[in-house]
């Protein structure tokens, strides 16, 4: 009997003690836009969440050693300001919402600027918990185009969809004089629908003709037959292939197997990768994509880079991931350095959106009054057999409307 | 006898906790803390519910994410469209989904519980996974759910003590249907479903309740996720999601609730604590990975080789993982040695699933019913663990 | 594709593709049939659903890779070595022997001790597997990127066997030669100009040379039209020779499987394990030598579907390439009735006919959900799968 | 009236007929016996009773109402509970849950009481499991009501099977083989207790069992199957001298 009453007692504690707390905040709801966070001590800490596991990880691992890369350049050469800058990597294991952990986790370690995802799908969680932190986020390669209505202080270094599908419309339509073009797409992955959309609207708005659409899941498919041999009974000139270079390799190598030849391959800046070449066979050689840089250019920014880069790890980056997301770190730093007074979450987004025309490895970078989109140029390539891309034709942001 | 008090007391005690786990989650100040024991929450009701399915009715159900993503995507569209002019706000509407989301779901769980009367074992197993997957394709090629990019979900509502009291009220329907006498049939089709039908059990109702319930439960946690997140994408409802909950509800211990709310409470914190851990070198990761396998070799051997009485089976145990620890550090010494193993450095968060997975095999070997058993907690348990040791200490000094 | 739209475009069904699309089916089906087989036979003699046995199908690929490079034939390589049909060999008894091996490591150490436990958790040990072999496999096996076996070490890799059902309209011979001399000449008069400018791109011409390529590229479309409306003017089944060689081996691989299982003294002891394990233990049967034995056949199985579709479809490998295969062939295996063999091959054609059906009819965004419908519908009429017995349990 | 009717129930699996033609009456308040050669459908016999399988043709009746095609549990409802040949008990169960699960056909409130835990559903818990406490003692059972039903000993799990039967409170109890395994003193006691369920418990017992001083000390009434047909039929007495009883368990006299 005593000692259910001291249950009673218990329980009771338990429960005014909850209510007490429960009155003093425990109902709040909407967090506005917060604080941020400010660097303290001799170390500044920027934070990369890529996917360091699962399914995307080869532009997670080339994503982390562009950061690297950077901030060990940094480093070497004093720090910003005399303060060393500490990387911080959490991994979003390909998923979105482990993505948006990391962030957060980044975030309370002390982040001051988030740098990362490749995948948008991830960026756009990331994008969320940044936001409500009042942390600005340098995306690396998350094209999408809504990414950036997720908060004021959402940044990417690389272009979007909707100027990267257009380009390809338009060098499709005016450069390859295709008059008729189907598209494969990924129904899987975020990126490749957003893209076969733009390239959609923006080559039926040059007057061509979208004669089919066919679509895949990445990773649940090996044998393209079925959907090639669609498109090969609605005649198309070209192909629109909006996928990763992982799918895309082998629906280029068995196009040529089911006797879908004599047509043109374009994409776009998923394709980027050395090992496409090998997986897409003699099939892939002469297609063209839009990509953000080559390596084949004689800028001085592509060769330091790559230079580095050889010294570093011993090969060159496996995607283009490693320079964009080089790029994402020097414009994050550069910021940094701008700063006056304290390094804080609030001061860096501020210097951010001052940025002006950095000379990143993929082409100039300006974020003043540009609300986060830098309006940057597309490089379109051409594969060689070889395996190296070689630059055919840049297109400006104005160039295509 | 004292029903109402007991009643009145436990259900504020429950409020209470609630407050105050919520009160301690905005204490910290940090948002990743909070995150984490908000989602640690909703994989509390995602492993009960399942429970209830797969633990206690016996219904190999693999696809459990899919009830969850129901939940979550109808309750996240029905807020969209008619938050704005449906003139509730606040705590309200977000009941008001949850609701939703809950006969959302539990209409999906109808669906495949329906099958499930004329399926047995891997069978089920099977349609309740490819069930996840159709919902999962179905939702990826919607426009107006956002296809696989995903959906906004506005408003958001991030009330952290009302995910938990949601997990303690998933909690409390599980245990006082196990504590009537309406709880034995569920039990009795997981035992043996023929005789539980010729001693009257309504096999086929008994199935369609549990999936209706369990799915049910699952479509809430949707709802909370989704408004707590306010973005959902197909990709967050993948198939090792389901692999997941299932693998909490197992490494529990099929049936106890105690286990499953443990194990998922432990399987989700594991990968996210790992972040914290620091780079390992190749020498010390060789010389873990074998003192490990070392020391679940020796613990299988004493387990099944071994009868004495629990207490010398424990230190025996003690000794050899403790063994096996030195050895590990003796072993990553001497491998450190080997320039190749010394300058091969992993960073933590990329062995962060290496491990998980590592540890979950490990616990299915040394401790295959799970973690609890069929064990339940329970104030009597604990009294008599507290009154053992009150005699024991009365009985030496 | 949007429901909503989709049900409003309704199907645009092309009768012209249909008996090449049932061959493309079939050709899809083969492969899932060989993984199928491996599920299908651990689960009849140990009632265990072996989730790595996907990870095995992608370790199989991996040794096709590594064989591979060891060949000459590596990333890098600028000279390549002659490609012969006994590299392949090479590559696939590789596989087939290192996934044997793996199959029969993961039932020793992961499976078991799990024996005398509850099937399930030896199910969760299988999952642990998988995730194991995946992720600790990234750290590794080389994936990032993701690798691709080359085409040039398929000696039959241009080559379409071609089995003319309606023969072509041979008028448009000639006409495509016309019209491709127009394009040489076109084509010519580009190269021309751009010697004569000193561009090296095409795209860097000036106007008149841009006139020039647009002349140029309206003869490429007109080539293109002709070509195709020649080859639409008959109908033709298009097989390509590496997934004929696919085909052709899954097939001959189960006829020695159905030999050893049906005709063999291990086949005779396979069977009587899977009708009873403890009895055919009791008659002298060496359970755990037969168990090792399955899991071998039917990892090495898995292993040559691996090394054939690695090698001849171009597929990158990273460590998660088990995973969809894998899902999709236990799907097959269900199918046709788990625990049958004739019944995974059946599940697995049917499959493979059915998802190309699918994109077949426009709904190619639907492809991965149709399996599951499928075996859904099946399974509400046969609970036992196609050939399965759904047993009466005694009472 | 009779309380159970069988009219040439009949059930064939593929090319095999197991129960051929075979028709008996069961009054009420009979200690009815089942007996035969091993394979000779005595068995399905029950299981055709309860619902487990559907009768290819033929009619059998509960108290005139029409049995074949009911399932199983409304089979338990509606009256009749069975016991199994090989042991079918809840085996993670303990013994009283066993016997409650059983009990719980008679139940009245709803799920949603037992969900919200209120006073009725606690109230009616308590009933139930007292109403098996009863039960268990009759049987012997109450010693090892919390011990989980399979460490009992192979009798005790025969008598929790027999327990769990009459906790349906049925009007016909069906015993496949109870005296099975069970030594002389063992099975005397189940005499004993077979009869008080007949006498104390107003329930007609039908029972199939192959130890024959147990049955023909027990029954009033016998049938004999044999392949599948009714061979013989009436009192003890009658059975034993019967000729194509004798032949059908010893086989033919040479």
């Amino acid at each position: 009997m005593k000692r259910r009453s001291f249950l009673y007692i218990a329980l009771g504690a338990v429960f005014g003690a909850g209510i007490l707390a429960g009155c003093s905040g425990g109902g709040s709801s909407e967090s506005g836009g917060g604080t941020g966070t400010t660097a303290t001590g001799d170390s500044i800490k920027i934070g990369l969440v890529a996917s360091l596991n699962g399914d995307q990880r080869p532009w997670g691992v080339d994503s982390e050693r562009g950061v690297r890369l950077l901030v060990d350049q940094i480093n070497e050469a004093g720090g910003v300001n005399g303060k060393k800058i500490e990387l911080l990597v959490g991994d979003s294991n390909s998923d979105p919402q482990i993505g948006k952990s990391a962030t957060e986790k980044l975030i309370s370690d002390g982040a001051v600027v988030v740098l990362g995802e490749v995948a948008s799908g991830i960026t756009a969680q990331m994008a969320i918990a940044c936001t409500e932190k009042g942390i600005p986020l340098v995306a690396i390669g998350a094209t999408r185009d809504d990414i950036s209505d997720k908060g004021p202080d959402i940044f990417r270094v690389c272009y979007r969809d909707s100027f990267q599908g257009p380009v390809m419309a338009k060098f499709a339509f005016e450069e390859l004089g295709l008059k008729r073009v189907a598209l494969m797409t990924d129904k899987k992955i975020p990126y490749s629908t957003g893209l076969s959309n733009s390239f959609r609207d923006y080559y039926a708005m040059l007057g061509g003709e979208i004669v089919d659409e066919q679509f895949y899941e990445g990773g649940a498919s090996t044998q393209f037959n079925a959907q090639l041999t669609n498109l090969k009974g609605k005649n198309p000139d070209g192909v629109f292939l909006s996928g990763y270079f992982t799918e895309v390799g082998p629906i280029v190598r068995q196009a040529s197997q089911v006797g879908l030849t004599n047509v043109k391959f374009m994409g776009g800046d998923g394709w980027d990768s050395k090992e496409i070449i090998n997986s897409g066979g003699e099939a892939i050689v002469g297609g063209y994509f839009c990509n953000h840089y080559s390596d084949q250019e004689d800028r001085p920014e592509v060769k330091a880079f790559l230079d580095a880069f050889v010294a570093k790890y011993n090969e060159r980056p496996g995607t283009t991931m490693g320079a964009l997301a080089y790029d994402a770190a020097a414009v994050a730093v550069e910021a940094i350095k701008a700063v006056t007074g304290d390094v804080s979450s609030k001061s860096v987004a501020g210097a951010l959106h001052n940025l002006e025309n950095y000379k990143g490895v993929s082409g100039d970078i300006t974020f003043k009054g540009q609300g986060g989109n830098p309006p940057k140029r597309a490089l379109v390539v051409e594969l060689q057999a070889d395996g190296t891309q070689k630059p055919v034709k840049a297109y400006a942001p104005t160039d295509v409307k | 006898m004292k029903y109402w008090p007991t009643r009145v007391v436990s259900i504020l005690a429950g409020l209470g906790a609630c407050f105050l786990i919520s009160a301690a989650a905005d204490a910290s100040g940090n948002d990743y803390t909070k995150r984490l024991v908000v989602l640690a929450g909703v994989w509390v009701i995602l492993s009960v519910s399942l429970n209830l399915i797969n633990g206690i009715t016996g219904q190999f159900s693999i696809g459990h994410a899919a009830f969850w993503q129901v939940g979550a995507y109808s309750a996240g569209i029905i807020s969209v469209q008619h938050y704005a002019n449906s003139g509730i706000t606040g705590l309200p509407w977000l009941l008001l989904m949850m609701v939703a989301g809950a006969i959302f779901a539990a209409l999906a769980g109808l669906v495949v519980g329906l099958p499930s009367l004329r399926l047995r074992g891997d069978y089920l197993a099977i349609v309740t996974l490819g069930f996840g997957e159709i919902i999962r394709i179905i939702v990826q090629n919607q426009k107006p759910l956002g296809e696989a990019y995903g959906m906004n979900v506005s408003p958001k509502f991030q009330f952290t003590w009302l995910v938990w009291l949601t997990a303690f009220a998933a909690i409390a329907i599980c245990r006082n249907l196990l504590k009537s006498a309406h709880g034995l049939p569920f039990l009795a089709v997981r035992e043996d479903e023929v005789a539980a039908s010729a001693m009257g059990v309504n096999v086929t109702r008994v199935k369609v309740t549990a999936f209706l319930i369990g799915s049910a439960l699952a479509g809430v946690a949707g709802a909370l996720f989704a408004h707590y997140e306010g973005f959902i994408s197909p990709q967050q409802f993948r198939m090792e999601q389901s692999f997941i909950i299932l693998t909490m509800v197992v490494l529990g211990g099929t049936g106890s609730i105690t286990g499953s709310v443990l194990a998922a409470v432990a399987l989700f914190y594991l990968p996210e604590k790992l972040r914290d851990m620091g780079p390992v070198t190749g020498g010390q990761l060789l010389a873990g990975t074998f003192a490990t396998v070392l020391a679940v070799y020796l613990v299988k051997r004493v387990i099944d080789h071994f009868h004495g009485t629990k207490k010398e089976a424990a230190i025996r145990h003690l000794g050899i993982v403790l063994g096996c620890m030195a050895l590990s550090f003796v072993l990553s010494i001497v491998l450190n040695q080997v320039p190749v193993l010394a300058s091969a450095r992993y960073e933590a968060e990329k062995l962060r699933m290496v491990i998980f997975s590592g540890v979950l095999i490990i616990l299915m070997l040394v401790r295959p019913q799970g973690l609890l058993g069929h064990a339940e907690f329970s104030w009597e348990w604990l009294k008599r663990v507290l009154g053992q040791r009150r005699s024991e200490a009365a009985q030496t000094s | 594709m949007d429901l909503g739209t989709a049900f409003a475009a309704g199907l645009q069904l092309d009768f012209a593709n249909l008996p090449q699309q049932l061959v493309n089916g079939i050709l899809l089906g083969s492969i899932y049939a060989l993984i199928a087989l491996g599920y299908t036979m651990v689960y009849g003699v140990l009632r265990l659903i072996n989730f790595a046995h996907g990870e095995v199908f992608m370790l199989g690929a991996y040794m096709a890779l590594f064989v591979s490079w060891w060949l000459g034939y590596s990333p890098t390589a600028t000279t390549l070595g002659q490609s012969s049909w006994v590299n392949l060999l090479m590559m696939l008894v590789a596989s087939m022997v290192v996934c044997a091996i793996i199959g029969m490591l993961i039932e020793l150490f992961a499976y078991r001790p799990m024996r005398s436990q509850p099937r399930i958790a030896s199910l969760i040990t299988a999952i642990g597997v998988s995730l194991m072999l995946q992720y600790a496999g990234a750290l590794f096996l080389p994936n990032s990127p993701p690798q691709p076996i080359r085409e040039e070490i398929n000696p039959y890799r241009n080559e379409v066997l071609q089995i003319p059902l309606k023969p072509r309209d041979t008028t448009f011979i000639e006409k495509i030669k016309v019209e491709e001399a127009e394009f040489n000449a076109a084509e010519a008069a580009v190269k021309a100009r751009m010697e004569t400018e000193g561009v090296k791109s095409e795209f860097d011409l000036s106007p008149e040379g841009r006139l020039l390529r647009e002349t140029r590229n309206d003869e490429r479309n007109d080539v293109t039209n002709m070509k195709s409306e020649y080859e639409r003017s008959g109908v033709s089944l298009l097989i390509p020779y590496g997934q004929l060689i696919m085909f052709v081996t899954a097939l001959a691989l189960m006829l020695i499987l159905r030999h050893i299982v049906m005709n063999t003294k291990p086949g005779r002891a396979m069977r009587a394990v899977s009708l009873d394990f403890d009895s055919a233990s009791l008659m002298g049967v060496n359970v755990n030598r037969i168990v090792t034995l399955t899991f071998a056949i039917g990892s090495a199985l898995a292993g040559a579907g691996a090394m054939m579709s690695a090698t001849f479809l171009g597929l990158s490998l990273t460590t998660f390439f088990g995973v969809q295969p894998g899902v999709k062939a236990f799907v097959a295996a269900v199918l046709g009735g788990i625990g049958n063999i004739p019944g995974a091959v059946l599940g697995g054609l049917l499959m493979g006919v059915a998802e190309t059906l699918v994109v077949w009819s426009g709904y190619g965004d639907y492809k991965d959900a149709i399996a599951f419908v499928i075996l859904i519908a099946v399974l509400l009429f046969r609970p036992g799968g196609l050939l399965g017995s759904s047993k009466v349990e005694k009472v | 009236m009779s309380l159970l009717e069988l009219n040439n129930a009949t059930i064939k699996f593929g090319g095999l007929v197991a129960v051929n033609d075979v028709s008996f009456a069961v009054s009420k308040g009979d200690l009815f016996g089942l007996i035969g050669p091993n394979g000779a459908g005595k068995t399905t016999c029950f299981n055709l009773i309860t619902g487990v399988y559907k009768p290819t043709s033929g009619s059998i009746k509960f108290k005139g109402r029409e049995l074949s095609g009911t399932p199983s549990n409304k089979v338990a409802q509606l009256g009749i509970a069975r016991t199994f040949q090989n042991i079918r008990l809840f085996k993670a169960l303990s013994v009283l849950e066993n016997v409650v699960v059983a009990a719980f056909l008679r139940h009245r409130v709803g799920l949603a009481s037992a969900i919200a835990d209120l006073p009725n559903s606690i109230r009616e818990t308590q009933e139930l499991k007292d109403q098996a406490m009863a039960l268990l003692e009759v049987l012997h059972l109450d010693k090892v009501a919390h011990t989980r039903s399979c460490d009992l000993p192979y009798g005790m799990q025969r008598r929790l099977e027999i327990a769990r039967a009459m906790a349906t409170q049925p009007e016909l109890l069906l015993l496949d083989e109870p005296a099975a395994g069970m030594n002389p003193q063992e099975s005397d006691d189940l005499l004993r207790v077979v009869r008080q369920i007949r006498d104390q418990f107003n329930m007609t017992v039908l029972l199939i069992e192959h130890d024959m001083r147990f049955v023909m000390n027990l029954c009033e009434k016998i049938v004999v199957l044999d392949h599948g047909c009714e061979i013989a039929q009436g009192p003890p007495e009658a059975i034993r001298s019967n000729p194509k009883v004798i032949e059908a368990y010893l086989g033919e006299p040479v």
